[in-house]
């Protein structure tokens, strides 16, 4: 029988967010990182990630290219440039 | 009786699309039911909106599974999921996008218009909003509807620069198609 | 803070939005042994439509306005079974659920000493029914249900003192914090986690939906706020204001400009002259002005 | 005049056009759109109105109340959790017989929680006192609203009414609607003569502790002016037609190809159109099957119901609420109907449709059709998605 | 043990026994007392429970549902306003199916505020999802708590139930009353294991969205449970009987005088009491008359109620509660209840008495018996003052 | 004031109801063109048992909680109606419909800026119901359901501030005022009235049955309660306390030994300490202690 | 089956009396039914209680209209209402109150006894609350209860000194009926 | 038909609470009275009336006998007397 609707986190894979992406996504240029982690902390979606200098990267899957890592970075280290038509997202 | 399906993401004016499309057949004395499907959408999440017409009032409440036309806003869109799903053995789409856009195979008889209506929208409103253009495109597609009386329902609904611009931008979408049926 | 599994990708609130940001934040800085209620809102539509959810820690929603209520009924649960020592428990929603329909239950979890952190996310209006007016809507803001019109310039009321309201219960520590400034957001959680008995934050965070700002607009419009006077972050300990974040106040037209709920007011000196004044106000209530360094 | 206009927004025109004096409602969707209007229109001066925003339902529906006991006319409108939040006082403005009008834009009730249509909210208030009226369309949502105040406010009445509109599918949907002119209203409508009313020129005191030697009474006088009701509404519908030539009849079913039916749907509010198109669909096939829609559910107007239904020999009742442990709402009250009668139907089946916006098509009506066989069926839910019944908790 | 007892307190001393882990409460008359006596238990230590003090129902019952969510055994108790206050929270229980238990101390509505018995409250709550279960007297009304948490908390069930005891008649009176040792309580009622609950050691989300995709199964689920636990209460009521030597049959009904019974009160709750005397009293007079007591209103016992009745000529249903403008709650599902049967009562007729605590006595039952006649009446209040009915308005 | 029809004889309370003689005065002291909503409690049962009715003002009672949203309804209806600079409203309830269930309308109504009077008759618990606690129950009271028993010495928390969450509103005027101090009473409801706008006003109310203390003992008890400085009179204005009456402190103990509800502390030192720091407390905060004077 | 109506005054104790009634009959083996007949009523507004007794379990739940036994806690209430109303032809009523109480004319099996219950009780308990003299009064004028049954339901409802008090309450308002019957 | 119970104080004339009385009942000596309303302020009933001095009085109707105009009369020109048995009050 169908009980209560209840979900276990690891049951859930989420919507893939990506799609919703149609003009910008965030280009980390690896250059000046000093791995504040001010992208990480501040992208609405969670999907960044990285420990290291120069070595967060974006989970396309989910970024819906809102700009807000781009705008926090103190290094300027993310662009955000034009999303290719047809191009992944729903990678 | 004829259905209209409108694929778009939640911001992106279907609803003002289909009440536009109302708006037009109610003046050609029609009777149009024009509704949305509300998800519990935020803006970019994909979403529908529908217009049913006949010359009768339309009693008929469920949603639209097998439009007559379909018209997709975002051509983002046709990445994730069948915005052609139902459509009727002849019925026609028209999509907002670029030339050069990818498509999926159709059915023999069915049509399909792709329009760069926010190229036109961006040209003629200063912002990517395609509606209008789409509108044209649509009654130049079908047949459905009037050009002069998009323009009237353009002109009571768009006031100003606004105005103006969607009237422009309904023109224009209406001749892309009539040029490219020509 | 690693991008951890306590608040997963995949939700569906708008691209750019503040109470996203917030509520992650907020369920990372109090960690995995915690147990969150959750107000009917965005938040709550966003992250657990089923079957989706978005939540890493357990997780409920029940109503819209009884969040607190169901907070305390799960810290009841927690000293029955003899856990509580080990694990926090949140209860959140926006503004509407807090201040508004809320309140009461919130009043009545202040009251009764529940060890339990009440977090506002406070977008200024009921954003998941499309932009209508909430107590907390600031003054002059129009929304759906306080449109500017012929007889009105927008809201009419200021936007009521929650976080006042809360301290004057003599609670051990409540706290406005902002999207705008992640660390000091951060710091703020963690310090109300240390306390035992009820804590209250409450979190201003940008909405582009319906403050009518691009999604990149998030970070300005939330930090102009704060640096406007418009939205002091300050804390105050068993009713006692003990903290705040000092600025040098620009004038509130910078903050107004970059909203369309305020754009009809851009040309009304008058209506602006009053919300300085609001800014004004706060300024000397919290003693935000940074004196000149020598 | 004729007008391509969304539900929600007629609604706010025609309210402008019965001008209350006090209005006041917490946003739930689908609710929210007729309230902004109206929230619009007194900003901008177009409706001379109290407007009170409030910070619940409970506290909308009080205030209405207050302004109700003052003499003036109100208005509210809510849904599913904000009519269940309202509860107490919904059921509080009708023993105060208070002639307040509102608005139900029907959803599916929590938990889990779905903004989307079905009936629960309104059904399940429907001991309250209330008159309850369902809309088929946008034009009959506006029409009832102005009944609706002419019926709560008249002084055999004196009862609060509530006009029910599917969530979405009316209220979000646009289409022609005739607004009534405001000089045609005020024909119809006139203002509200209170029969008694907090003044300080001649106090009075409302709302008395009343123990067991007169309780009673209230609920007798209630429940007699309910089933009076039935009488005043076709009385009204009457009226209504002379002014507007729109003409609902008795205002408590409608007949739709009844005549020589043997299958007949009983059904509420807009899934009704649906199944008209079906029914036509069907007597073009020389089926003979028809509707009978009840437009008052309450009072129910059980022997209109028998007049209907009693040549029909097979009945679908095709609720969109439960009543949970028991027959649906609509069907044990069409059930009950018969008890006792000398003529009835054979059958008198029961099924439940598009509960939490699961949209109803012309093939779920068909299926009902279907499944109406001389076997009676309770219980039974159409729509269904098998494979989410399997889901098992506790591995 | 035996005690001579009051009603309340008797219901504290089972609650007591079944050792909730958390209870919440809001004081409302009739049901202050027993909340009184569990509060008096915690703080003298007797029970270890944690005792929320809440600002309102409405809180009351979010507290045991966010309590009962960790897995933890709740307990609440309620009346009137207080359950009308908490009908949102109350549906909600049902939906995220949680196995909360509530005892309501039944009361009249307001408006107008009457503090009195009658069964208003609960029966208006009969659509949540609730299993409704009404006591006799204070034994059954102790019984039925150990009856209500193993039902509740049986894996095949996971539904909230509610135990209803007329105000003041039960939860003021005292009588002997056999409190149910805690031995046997442990042997009967195990320790509630979830199937679900919040715990951080294993993590859900509880109370999500459901879209019009998923929403419909859960009502679907939630109504097939109740069908089904007309089964289960008559299986844990052999259970019981085998623990505790009171035999309740199979909880749906009682049979009452039965056999050969030509005129049949059916009624609910502690006025069964009264009705048996007059049975008995007309029985020894050679009058063939009975009584069908309906123990579990929801689910409603369809089946049970048919057999029970099939071949009495003549029934009188007793509501002591009324849905304004229709037929009285416990009539309407008996009416429907023959809807199509062969068999079953030439008349149905429909009584309401003891509104708002107006005294039922024995003269009340026999007005009852005599106005059962071949003539089916509705909608008959009985114990009316006719000098109260004249009251006009407007002069 | 007169012997006047506005509040009448042949009610049902007590013998010797604090809230009675409050009742009667805040009504005398507001006049005739005042309309009354009225929440569920002893004030509302023993004025108003059908058929009658002790009230000579037009009165309504709806339910227990909304009797501020109630009042909000006749406010905007005596606007629409052109008539409300000519006629007060006052909401009134106990401190259980105040404090508590009532809290949240309490609160839309002041935020809303209703030109509303609000008085609270504080008999510190749920008198009608059979002496329950509410949230404005002092820290240690026997009551039903804060039974001094092994494990307790009574109510838990300590009596929670409405006056100050009212003032936290910024509305124009709180105070509060007790029925032993007649007309310091009258003084605050007459000022009340003469401000535009929402105002609380909170009265210490004596219940002899409640309090468990003779009828005849109001009036003693309700000055004790001032006089050692457990129920402080003051008054805000705009959220800024403005008033305050001073005394010469006596010891808490003077109070409780007045009342069956504190008789389990008697001979416990320890717990009257800390009703003696709660008294400290206020005096220290409202600033009673009037200076030796010379 | 017997049937007793007590009149008091709220706070009087009405509902004790009627509890203690009640522990009695039930050590005698009896089922009795207690219960208040509340009004909405402040402490001292008249108020009743009742005891409804029988061998077997009671099942009658409606209030008493016509008493076997009356008992008026307080003697004033003579003034207001008819506290004998439906005392059955052979009913009797209790009354506290002084000797000189002047007293209704009552039906000629009908028996009345006046016990001075509040003096007793001062005199014993040192407060006015004459219940258990009127309890024992009540076991004396109708033979109903023991009385040293009644002296154990004293016992375990009342503890130390108030025990002490309220037995030699209740004793004396035995002996008074006693003696005035004798 | 039954409506809503509405009441005009003027026809509601109250119930006699001055049975309620049962020891003691005010009784003003009239000697040093100042005429400061004190016990008409105080009365909860408000059963006492009166403007001059010596001149106020009780309505015994309805006087419960809480005796808190006794309490509070400055010159205690009030006492609190036994009530007679069987003396008015129900007047
Ligand atoms: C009782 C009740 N009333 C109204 C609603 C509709 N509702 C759901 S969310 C919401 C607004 C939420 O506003 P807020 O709490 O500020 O959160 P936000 O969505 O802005 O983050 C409303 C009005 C509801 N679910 N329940
Ligand atoms: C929703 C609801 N819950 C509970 C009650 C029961 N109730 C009525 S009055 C009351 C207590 C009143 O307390 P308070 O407001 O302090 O007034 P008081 O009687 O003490 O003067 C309660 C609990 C009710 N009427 N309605
Ligand atoms: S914000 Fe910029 S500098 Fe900081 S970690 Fe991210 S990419 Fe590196
Ligand atoms: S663009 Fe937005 S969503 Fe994408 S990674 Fe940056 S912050 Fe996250
Ligand atoms: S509407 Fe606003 S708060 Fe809601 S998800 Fe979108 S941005 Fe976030
Ligand atoms: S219980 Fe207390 S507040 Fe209520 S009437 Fe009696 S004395 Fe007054
Ligand atoms: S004794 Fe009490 S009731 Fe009687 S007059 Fe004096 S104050 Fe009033
Ligand atoms: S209180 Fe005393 S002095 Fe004052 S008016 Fe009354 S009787 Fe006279
Ligand atoms: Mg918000
Ligand atoms: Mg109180």
């Amino acid at each position: 029988m169908f009980g209560p609707l209840t979900v276990k986190p690891k049951n859930s894979k989420g919507d893939k967010t990506g799609s919703w992406r149609t003009l910008l996504r965030p280009h980390y240029l690896h250059k000046n990182c000093i791995a504040c982690k001010m992208c990480l902390m501040i992208c609405p979606e969670g999907c960044v990630s990285g420990k290291e200098k120069n070595a967060f990267s974006v989970d396309y899957t989910f970024c819906k290219g809102c700009g807000l890592c781009a705008d926090i970075c103190p290094k300027k280290d993310i662009e955000m440039v034009s999303e290719e038509p047809n191009s992944e997202g729903v990678s | 009786m004829k259905e209209i399906r409108i694929h778009a993401r939640a911001g992106q004016g279907a609803i003002t699309t289909a009440s536009l499309l109302g708006f037009s057949y109610f003046n050609e004395g029609k009777y149009p039911y024009a509704f949305p499907n509300f998800g519990a959408a935020r803006m970019g999440a994909p979403m529908n909106a529908f217009v049913r017409v006949d010359k009768d009032p339309v009693r008929l409440r469920s949603q639209i599974y097998e439009p007559d036309y379909v018209i997709i806003v975002d051509p983002t869109l046709l990445r994730g999921y069948n915005c052609f799903s139902g459509l009727k053995e002849d019925g026609v789409a028209i999509i907002n996008g670029k030339e050069d856009l990818e498509l999926p195979k159709l059915k023999a008889k069915q049509s399909l218009f792709v329009v760069p209506a926010n190229e036109i929208a961006l040209r003629n409103i200063g912002r990517p909003l395609g509606n209008t253009a789409l509108i044209g495109a649509f009654a130049a597609a079908t047949g459905e509807l009037k050009l002069d009386n998009l323009i009237e329902v353009i002109k009571k609904r768009f006031s100003g620069k606004a105005q103006e611009g969607n009237i422009k931008a309904v023109k224009e979408g209406f001749e892309y198609v009539k040029k490219g049926i020509k | 803070m690693e991008n951890s599994p306590l608040f997963k990708c995949g939700h569906t609130a708008c691209a750019g939005c503040g109470q996203a940001v917030a509520a992650r934040l907020v369920i990372e800085s109090a960690g995995a042994n915690t147990i969150i209620a959750n107000s009917t809102g965005c938040l709550e539509v966003f992250t657990t439509k089923y079957p989706e959810t978005a939540w890493g820690v357990p997780w409920i929603h029940s109503l819209f306005e009884n969040s607190a209520a169901v907070a305390s009924g799960i810290e009841a649960a927690l000293i029955y079974l003899g856990k509580k020592d080990t694990i926090n428990v949140i209860a959140q929603g926006g503004d509407g659920s807090t201040g508004d329909i809320g309140l009461q239950a919130i009043s009545g979890m202040l009251e009764r000493g529940h060890d339990i952190l009440y977090a506002c996310y406070d977008n200024e209006a009921y954003m998941n029914t499309g932009v209508q007016r909430s107590g907390l809507t600031p003054f002059d803001t129009n929304t759906t249900t306080s449109p500017a019109g012929a007889l009105s310039s927008g809201n009419l009321r200021p936007k009521k003192p929650v976080p006042e309201i809360c301290a004057a219960h003599g609670i051990p520590y409540v706290a406005t914090a902002s999207a705008g400034f992640p660390q000091d957001l951060i710091r703020k959680v963690k310090k109300a986690i240390s306390i035992k008995g009820p804590k209250y934050i409450q979190i201003h965070v940008p909405c582009p939906l319906g403050w009518r700002h691009e999604s990149n607009q998030m970070l300005p419009v939330a930090r102009m706020a704060v640096e406007t006077g418009l939205y002091p972050l300050f804390e105050y300990e068993f009713g006692v204001l003990s903290g705040r974040k000092q600025i040098v106040p620009k004038p509130v037209e910078e903050y107004l400009k970059l909203q369309g709920r305020f754009k009809h007011l851009l040309n009304n000196p008058g209506e602006i002259k009053k919300i300085q004044e609001i800014a004004d106000n706060n300024i000397k209530k919290y003693g935000l002005k940074l004196e000149a360094q020598g | 005049m004729k007008e391509f206009i969304e539900g929600s927004h007629a609604i706010a025109e025609v309210v402008k056009s019965c001008k209350p004096g006090v209005i006041s409602a917490y946003p739930i969707t689908p609710q929210t759109h007729i309230v902004e209007d109206l929230a619009q229109m007194v900003s901008s001066g177009e409706l001379k109105s109290q407007f009170v925003n409030v910070e619940s339902e409970h506290s909308a529906a009080s205030v209405v109340l207050g302004g109700s006991a003052c003499g003036v006319r109100v208005y509210t409108a809510t849904s599913s959790q904000g009519l269940f939040l309202m509860q107490e006082v919904v059921f509080n403005i009708a023993g105060m017989r208070l002639p307040v009008v509102m608005t139900c834009a029907n959803r599916a009730i929590s938990s889990p929680i779905n903004i989307w249509n079905d009936q629960q909210d309104s059904i399940s208030l429907r001991d309250a006192g209330w008159i309850q009226i369902y809309a088929e369309d946008n034009q009959e949502a506006v029409d009832f609203h102005l009944i609706a105040y002419r019926l709560a406010e008249d002084k055999r009445v004196m009862l609060p009414v509530m006009v029910c509109m599917d969530g979405f599918i009316l209220t979000h949907g646009m289409e022609t609607v005739d607004i009534p002119e405001q000089e045609k209203v005020n024909k119809f409508l006139p203002a509200y003569k209170p029969l008694y009313k907090l003044d300080t020129a001649d106090p009075i005191s409302m709302g008395l502790l009343a123990d067991p030697d007169y309780y009673m009474e209230t609920r007798f006088a209630l429940q007699e002016t309910m089933r009076e009701s039935i009488v005043y509404l076709s009385e009204i519908s009457k009226e209504f037609n002379n002014v507007f030539g729109r003409d609902y009849k008795d205002l408590l079913v409608e007949e739709y190809q009844l005549k020589d039916a043997e299958k007949v749907i009983v059904a509420m509010g807009s899934v009704c159109g649906t199944i008209k198109e079906v029914v036509d669909e069907q007597r073009a096939k020389g089926k003979k099957v028809g509707l009978l829609r009840i437009i008052s559910y309450r009072p129910f107007p059980y022997a209109r119901v028998y007049e209907a239904l009693k040549d029909v020999p097979k009945v679908a009742v095709l609720d969109k609420s439960v009543s949970l442990g028991a027959y649906a709402p609509i069907a044990v009250e069409v059930k009950s109907t018969f008890f006792g009668k000398k003529k009835g139907p054979k059958v008198v089946s029961s099924f439940v449709a598009g509960l939490g916006g699961r949209d109803i098509t012309p093939e779920t009506i068909y299926e009902v059709f279907r499944r109406l066989s001389a076997k009676e069926v309770n219980f039974d839910f159409v729509d269904l998605k098998p494979e989410l019944l399997k889901e098992e908790y506790g591995e």
